[in-house]
């Protein structure tokens, strides 16, 4: 069972290097923020299940039905706004890229520092 | 009971994902998709009663409304595609 | 009576499951394109009856049940219309049915 | 069972990851991602937060696939190979993961109750939202009420990001980029020529504009709010200008109106701050909105989560024109 909880982190961990990976090691802009949503897909995961209570259930109160115990619902509110803060960001970080290529004519990094040089 | 139902589904989950990750071609995956999306409807109201929590059934309410957007979109993307390479082999001759 | 139901809910949920499976394993064993599709689509729409009319068995007269039905009315009309999308987008992109090397594109990957 | 479901869940999640970053296909980077999407929303629910998972399954399912699409229509569709340090890269990750997991240990026991995270404010909010705001969902009540200043900076936040994207995009693209722009028939636009599509899509609009609704009103009594629903209005509206094209989706609704709704709806969650302040008591205080305080509550925060969801819709929408007037989509 504790083996089990640790391997929520432990998936945590893996996603969170995987997104970094992609941002440092790939060149490709596009790429990069899809690594960027994998990394924040991490940090979501992980407040996510901090929140989460043995035997709990959904913070949202049933009618008839007393003396429940609740997961955490704090983690669940700043998640919830930081998914379309982040979709909303995403969509900034994509019109730049946009920018980029028709100023560019590329979204490769060492395409554009090239470039950059002449 | 409904652990069998969310067994079966979890596998094929599994299986539409190795069908996304071998491809092999781009259609092969945008159908792994959509295999995952309804999958994934079937699997939220069945977690819904597992949980005794019949109120979330309003996710896979939206899952069944909205998935197949990303499909209609992917069409969409494909035909611009299809007519912007016209366009250009028409510029070039 | 209340046995009764649960046996026939727990047969359909089952049956679901196995429909369900069975597509799968069709969406990845079948040699092309559009015999995969062929195979995931069908089995999508009886294995998502068979699954949510056995959770209507279980939930019985209440607004789980309503929902329950909508969500399977919705499946049954985007489920259809996401295939017939997504084969017209194969077409458009010179995707033959029967041909033998459907994998022309992506090789590399 | 049911951890052992999220955990095989969390095992799919780690391989699409992987595959996503190994894959130099870019579109069949944007359809893995949308499984990820999926796994994170099934994930959200089995660890308790519907809320979490409804607002995931809204952006993911239709918006983030449709906005990644259009900006590879507007780049390029593949990754081309470059050269950078892979082993260096590979090195750094891979020491920095195992601090990380080394670091797991410290960590309290999962679902363990006396997890520092649960010992603070987190049991109070539980405790006060039946006495003080009298509604059943806390997600709701905490973001409403008790963090209502917090998500008001949220919203400013994605108000800013949909003017940033304006501004980047707003300006008439130069003229060699244009030449690939496809002149097209207005008959032509859209799926217009695709009838099953078109039927079917035109059928659910309104349902998915209608469902956006109830998830908006009925978002303190279940999972929802202005988030979710914001973002599934905002995909109904989009299915419409995908199927009918842009042009016609902008006749229905302007670009005028989509401002006024950026604008409107983080005008209307200040307004209500305003309100509370001009009624005697502090700012975003909805206790003085109405003679009883747990009414006044409750108007509170049914008037900011409509702020919310107007300025979400307004946002993604626009953001979604944005891109689509960029002239090789649609």
């Amino acid at each position: 069972m504790t083996l089990l909880g640790l391997y929520h982190y432990w998936v945590f961990a893996v996603l969170l290097m995987i997104g970094f990976y992609a941002v440092i090691a790939r060149l490709n802009l596009i790429k990069k923020l899809i690594g960027l949503f994998l990394f924040q897909s991490a940090v979501f995961l992980l407040y996510i299940t901090m929140g989460k209570v043995d035997g709990g259930t959904a913070p949202i109160f049933q009618v008839g039905v007393e003396n429940q115990i609740f997961s955490n619902p704090l983690p669940q509110v700043l998640i919830l706004t930081a998914i379309v803060v982040g979709i909303s960001t995403m969509a900034l970080g994509l019109g730049i890229v946009v920018r980029i290529k028709e100023e560019y004519g590329s979204i490769e990094e060492h395409e554009i520092q090239e470039i950059d040089q002449q | 009971m409904y652990d069998v139902v969310t067994i079966a589904t979890l596998a094929t989950m599994a299986l539409a994902l190795v069908r996304a990750l071998l491809g092999p071609s781009v259609y092969d995956r945008v159908l792994a998709v959509n295999m995952f999306g309804t999958k994934t409807v079937l699997l939220l109201s069945v977690i819904a009663f597992l949980y005794g929590r019949p109120d979330f059934l309003d996710l896979a309410l939206a899952y069944a409304l909205i998935n197949f957007i990303g499909v209609l979109a992917v069409l969409v993307f494909f035909r611009s595609r299809a007519l912007r390479r016209a366009a250009n082999a028409g510029m070039e001759d | 009576m209340a046995v009764f139901l649960d046996v026939v809910s727990w047969l359909l949920l089952s049956l679901g499951g196995a429909f369900v499976f069975i597509g799968g394993v069709g969406a990845l064993r079948m040699p092309d394109l559009y015999t995969r599709i062929h195979a995931a689509s069908l089995t999508d729409t009886m294995g998502a009856s068979l699954i949510i009319a056995g959770i209507i068995l279980q939930a019985g007269a209440s607004l789980a049940s309503i929902k329950l039905a909508m969500i399977l009315l919705f499946l049954l009309l985007t489920s259809p219309t996401a295939t017939n999308a997504l084969a017209s987008a194969a077409l458009l992109a010179g995707m033959r049915p029967g041909e033998a090397i459907p994998w022309r594109q992506d090789r590399s990957e | 069972m049911i951890v052992l479901f999220g955990v095989f869940l969390l095992t799919l999640l780690v391989i699409t990851a992987l595959a996503i970053v190994r894959s130099e296909n870019l579109f069949v980077v944007v359809m893995l991602a949308g499984i990820f999407s999926l796994l994170m929303a099934a994930m959200f629910l089995i660890l308790d937060a519907p809320d979490v998972a409804l607002t995931e399954a809204a952006v993911g399912a239709g918006i983030s696939t449709v906005l990644f699409l259009a900006a590879l229509a507007l780049t390029a569709e593949r990754e081309r190979a470059g050269s950078t340090n892979r082993l260096l890269a590979l090195g750094v990750v891979a020491v920095t993961t195992l601090i990380v997991i080394y670091a797991t240990f410290d960590k309290p026991r999962f679902g363990d109750p006396a997890a520092p995270v649960h010992q603070h404010v987190a049991p109070w909010y539980l405790e006060r939202t039946p006495e003080a705001i009298d509604i059943p969902n806390v997600v709701t009540a905490i973001l409403g009420s008790f963090r209502g200043y917090d998500t008001l900076g949220e919203v400013f936040v994605v108000f800013t990001a949909g003017i940033g994207v304006l501004f980047l995009l707003g300006t008439r693209p130069r003229r060699n980029s244009r030449s690939v722009r496809v002149a097209l028939d207005e008959s032509d636009a859209g799926l217009r020529h695709y009838l099953i599509p078109r039927v079917v899509g035109r059928l659910l609009v309104p349902f998915i504009v209608l469902f956006g609704l109830y998830i908006q009103f009925h978002g303190e009594y279940g999972p929802g709010g202005g988030f979710q629903a914001g973002a599934i209005v905002a995909a109904g509206l989009i299915l419409y200008a995908l199927l009918e094209g842009e042009e016609q989706a902008l006749r229905v609704m302007p670009r005028w109106v989509l401002t006024g709704l950026v604008a409107g709806g983080a005008l209307l969650y200040g307004a209500v701050g305003i309100a509370g302040m001009l009624l005697g008591g502090n700012f975003l205080d909805y206790s003085v909105l109405a003679t009883d305080p747990i009414k006044g509550q409750q108007i509170g925060i049914l008037l900011i989560e409509t702020g919310v969801g107007i300025t979400v819709t307004g946002v993604l929408l626009s953001v979604f024109h944005a891109f689509a007037a960029r002239g090789r989509y649609l």
